[in-house]
């Protein structure tokens, strides 16, 4: 039965009171409060719990993206703290999220998290580099929509494996037909757009933030 | 210049590469229901987009200056009782939802009263589609795509402004009723060819959609090509050689 | 105290809201108010409401509001019938005169053995998908017979008899669902101001030697009727009647017009005359089919 | 026809009135969620989360319900208790709500509620309308997983997260692809009417 369809109220003139358009609302004036005041209790009890998973979401890859530290003996825990870094480069002014992470207060690595043009839709990247920020310790893709099957395999842990390792000095460059050395990436096979697009993001993030984070991390090494 | 870009790219993703009906899937219950004659698609369609154009604008304000995490309004507001600091943490974010669908619901009525009075002929060509607009994904969705532009983006710069917005949900409309029309179109000719029983009325035209959702696909990655022509060459020009082509930040 | 502050700002904001679009919706309730005519309610509620589509409205409401609004003749509501005109004749203060009946008039007298060029066709037998199809037959204005009219009809009254739709004047009550189910248009709604009235039967508007090629009685577009009688005039090759100039009573040179026509496509239309019903005496009376009532007109269910 | 009692409203949701497959309701979330069986049963509790509370709600305060303010009565509150299922769905199960992405508030102006709230709970005690609710949220889920179910074994060969079909298996990418939905839906549509027609078939015979 289809929904009733909302005929409009038509009230002839003479019906005086019931025509006062407040009184005909009170029930959708009511509603509104009483719906009101449920969410926003609703925002206070579930706010945080929201927040910080969108926060542990990123945060729990960074140490994945941190070399591991080089004595074993420091077991401590890496506290991370976050921060927006402005760039402009080329009259855009492209803002990116700092993770800085350190082991009790000795720089133990930067991750740059970023979001690009994909081939579908936007790509989100966390791209980890080392503390002198010269070489990428690793990459991991946050969010993708690109083709399930091809451009997906991307964020699969064999492709997105060549980035460790690569120095962040030179551009890299997509090459098809394996055989991949020094700066070069392997593309995925048939979605070499993907791969293309993630590249260009890891160059413009490394061209960007690369020296700024390597002044920050020589000023604070002692 | 890269404005102009930008909102050309919205433009072209919202009717076609991204088009509301086959890839985000909003809005099928009228393209399944009404697109028995063109004409009467056709009237769904100028509908849709009429309402989803003040739909957007409402849902751009109100998000822009009321409930966004930092919307200015509330912050001033805010700021009445608490010091400014702690006034940052006020966020209406949560009542977005109810923004919306009571502002599309109020101005469906009120589009329906106004063409009532003033286009009786337009009102009894199309005016039936008007109450069956409130419960179509399709202008929701474009004011969640919105939305998403303005609270998703942590880059100010990358926010969406006024005229994105409303580009965006006149050509996700224009998109919405090239893919009713072009359904309408086929159904028509589909009344005269023997359609095994158990296939008629909705699986058939459900099975043309998907076949016509895969001509719509052949648009992927236009937005994307475009974009890397359109970008100004001077723009590369002065970045230094090694660096390549900035492309500006994702519409 | 943020918490107080948060709920305190979304009820307000609710508030206001809710209080802002209920005005603007009261307010446009009465600033909008249509001055709906309470005639047009009480035509409807006389109005047997089945949305039949007899009376040649799509529904019972656009047919009130046109009885109301633009001075639609009261006694056209077939179903209904006497006691429904005289209850619509009274809210509108009118007297319930019989008005002018409009009755379909099929333009083609081509039975199946006149038609020339014919291909065999074995794709969906409606007369819309034959439509699509080219060269089925010889004429392309002609009547094509796979009867979409005949299933249009709610009343039984036109049949496809021997490839050639024909209407059944006694049962036709004027509602045009065959008008409009035709895919090439070749019935139209003429009024009768009598029982029998002249008609043209044919609608090929091509030239006299193409019209021989496909049609062994299509109309050729020789022009005699124009120059005996007035009432007729050609364009395209292919003559129309004035109805509105056409007076029963002084057809003198039209008659003869009809004799001259060469191909005889000027036909009387109508009613059965005493002289035909008089040939059919001693046949044996078919058995009574009941029309059985379809109430939508549009069967565009539409669920959700 | 009488009104039906809480029980035949239960039972009618779930095969004979279906909303999905029967009253073409909903399609919209039916088609996009169902590419993978997670996000589809998210999808389905989602929605039987919302149609339980607000079958409830609309019944208990139908006798104030103005006639033209009936609508945006009925969206106000669709929407709180859909804002309230997000909320939860994000604390809660969030990679869940991020796969789901935009289809969750979608459910405000899913078909199925509204009409619910139109057709039964707006005439019906609580009861009949939260075992309405019921009944019409499994039917719902049970499409939503048959759809789920063809659309995720033959686009990736996993059921649930486990290999089904052999490695070897091409997957068909098509499958989880938009117009892979309208071809499934369209074709088990198909099939769901064949097998009535023969059901009724029998029945007669």
């Amino acid at each position: 039965m289809p929904p009733a369809v909302a005929t409009i109220d038509t009230a002839s003139p003479n019906r005086s009171w019931r025509d006062n358009a407040l009184l005909q609302g009170w029930l959708v004036l009511l509603l509104a409060i009483v719906f009101g005041a449920l969410l926003a209790g609703v925002q206070t009890a579930l706010g945080p719990a929201i927040a910080d998973n969108k926060r542990n979401e990123t945060l729990s890859r960074v140490p994945q993206l941190i070399p591991p530290p080089d004595t074993a003996a420091t077991s401590a825990q890496l506290e991370v703290d976050t921060r927006m870094l402005p760039v402009s480069s080329g009259g855009r002014t492209a803002v990116y999220r700092i993770h800085r992470a350190s082991r009790d207060d000795e720089l133990a690595g930067w991750v740059v998290q970023v979001a690009g043009q994909g081939y579908a839709d936007r790509i989100e990247v966390l791209l980890g580099l080392s503390p002198a920020a010269d070489v990428i310790t690793g990459l991991f893709v946050l969010d993708q929509k690109e083709t399930p099957g091809l451009g997906a395999k991307i964020a699969e842990a064999p492709w997105r494996g060549q980035f460790a390792g690569k120095p962040a000095a030179l551009p890299l460059e997509v090459i098809k037909g394996g055989g991949a050395s020094g700066n070069q990436i392997d593309a995925i096979t048939g979605a070499t757009i993907s791969s293309r697009a993630v590249t260009d993001i890891v160059n413009r993030t490394l061209a960007d933030v690369r020296d700024q984070l390597a002044t920050d991390a020589g000023k604070a090494a002692p | 210049m890269t404005y102009l870009i930008d909102i050309l790219l919205i433009a072209l993703g919202a009717a076609l590469i991204n088009n509301f009906i086959f890839y985000y899937f909003v809005g099928i219950c009228p393209f399944i229901g009404v697109s028995r004659r063109v004409e009467m698609a056709f009237g769904m369609g100028c509908a849709v987009t009429f309402v989803m154009t003040i739909a957007a604008a409402i849902s751009w304000t109100m998000t822009r200056f009321v409930l966004m995490p930092g919307a200015p309004l509330t912050q001033w507001i805010a700021g009445w009782w608490l010091d400014p600091q702690t006034a940052a943490g006020v966020d209406l974010s949560i009542l977005s939802y109810i923004v919306y669908i009571f502002a599309i619901a109020a101005s469906v009525q009120f589009v329906e009263m106004y063409l009532r009075r003033f286009f009786p002929l337009l009102y009894r060509s199309f005016g039936v589609f008007l109450p069956l607009i409130t419960t179509n994904c399709a202008i929701l969705f474009a004011c969640l795509t919105i939305m998403s532009r303005l609270v998703g983006v942590d880059d100010p710069a990358a926010r969406w402004d006024l005229g994105q917005a409303l580009v965006l949900a006149i050509f996700g409309g224009l998109g919405f009723t090239l893919a009713i029309v072009i359904m309408a179109g086929i159904r028509e000719e589909l009344e005269a060819c023997d359609v095994p029983t158990p296939f008629r009325g909705a699986p058939i035209a459900l099975i043309v959609g998907g076949i016509l959702a895969m001509a719509f696909m052949g648009f992927t990655g236009v937005d994307n090509g475009l974009k890397t022509a359109l970008t100004p060459p001077a723009v590369v020009a002065q970045a230094p050689p090694t660096e390549p082509p900035s492309g500006a930040p994702t519409p | 105290m943020i918490i107080w502050v948060t709920i305190g700002l979304s009820v307000t904001a609710m508030g206001i809201l809710a209080v802002f679009f209920t005005a603007v919706l009261g307010w446009a309730n009465r600033a909008f108010h249509v001055p709906v005519d309470p005639r047009i309610e009480a035509c409807v509620e006389a109005l047997p409401g089945a949305n039949c589509g007899g009376c040649g409205f799509v529904g019972c409401r656009e047919y009130a509001a046109a009885v109301v609004c633009d001075a639609e003749p009261v006694d056209r509501c077939v179903v209904g019938g006497q006691a429904c005109a005289e209850a619509l004749a009274a809210i509108m203060g009118v007297d319930p005169t019989p008005s002018l009946p409009y009755r379909p008039v099929v333009h083609c007298g081509a039975h199946t053995a006149d038609r020339l060029l014919r291909a065999p066709y074995h794709g969906e037998p409606t007369c819309a998908a034959a439509n699509l199809v080219n060269g089925v037959q010889g004429c392309t204005y002609g009547c094509l017979g796979f009867g979409d009219c005949q299933r249009a009809c709610q009343f039984d009254a036109i049949h496809v008899i021997d490839g050639l739709a024909t209407v059944d004047y006694t049962r036709c009550v004027g509602c045009g669902a065959c008008a409009r189910a035709c895919p090439r248009n070749i019935i139209t709604m003429a009024p009768f101001k009598a029982e029998r009235i002249l008609a043209v039967a044919c609608s090929n508007k091509d030239s006299g030697k193409d019209v021989q090629r496909v049609c062994k009685v299509g109309c050729i577009g020789c022009k005699t009727c124009q120059r005996t009688c007035s009432l007729f005039t050609v364009k395209d090759n292919l003559p129309s009647i004035d109805y509105d100039a056409y007076c029963p009573d002084d057809l003198g040179d039209a008659i003869r017009a009809m004799e001259k026509c060469p191909r005889h496509r000027i036909v009387v239309v109508g009613k059965p005359s005493a002289k035909d019903l008089a040939a059919l005496g001693d046949e044996a009376l078919p058995d009574v089919v009941t029309p059985d009532f379809k109430t939508t007109v549009d069967d565009t269910e539409w669920r959700g | 026809m009488s009104t039906p009692s809480a029980g035949q409203r239960f039972i009618r949701g779930i095969l004979p009135e279906n909303p999905v497959y029967r009253q073409m309701l909903g399609l919209c979330a039916t088609l996009a969620v169902t590419n993978n069986l997670k996000s589809a049963v998210t999808m389905g509790a989602a929605v039987l989360f919302v149609l339980v509370c607000a079958n409830l709600m609309v019944s208990l305060i139908r006798h104030l319900l103005t006639p033209h303010l009936r609508i945006v009565i009925f969206t106000l509150t669709i929407a709180t208790f859909v804002t309230v299922a997000d909320r939860l769905l994000a604390a809660f199960l969030y990679p869940m709500s991020k796969a789901l992405g935009p289809y969750i508030p979608l459910i405000i102006v899913n078909c199925i509620i509204i009409c619910r709230c139109e057709v039964c709970a707006a005439k019906q005690g609580p009861l009949t309308a939260v075992a309405d609710a019921l009944g019409q949220s499994i039917g719902f889920t049970l499409a939503l997983v048959s759809l789920a179910a063809v659309r995720e074994i033959l686009g990736t060969g996993m059921w649930f997260g486990f290999r089904v079909l052999p490695a070897a298996w091409p997957d068909w990418v098509i499958m989880v692809l938009p117009p892979g939905a309208f071809l499934t839906f369209g074709l088990l549509l198909g099939l769901t009417n064949w097998i009535s027609a023969q059901r009724a078939g029998k029945e007669e015979a």
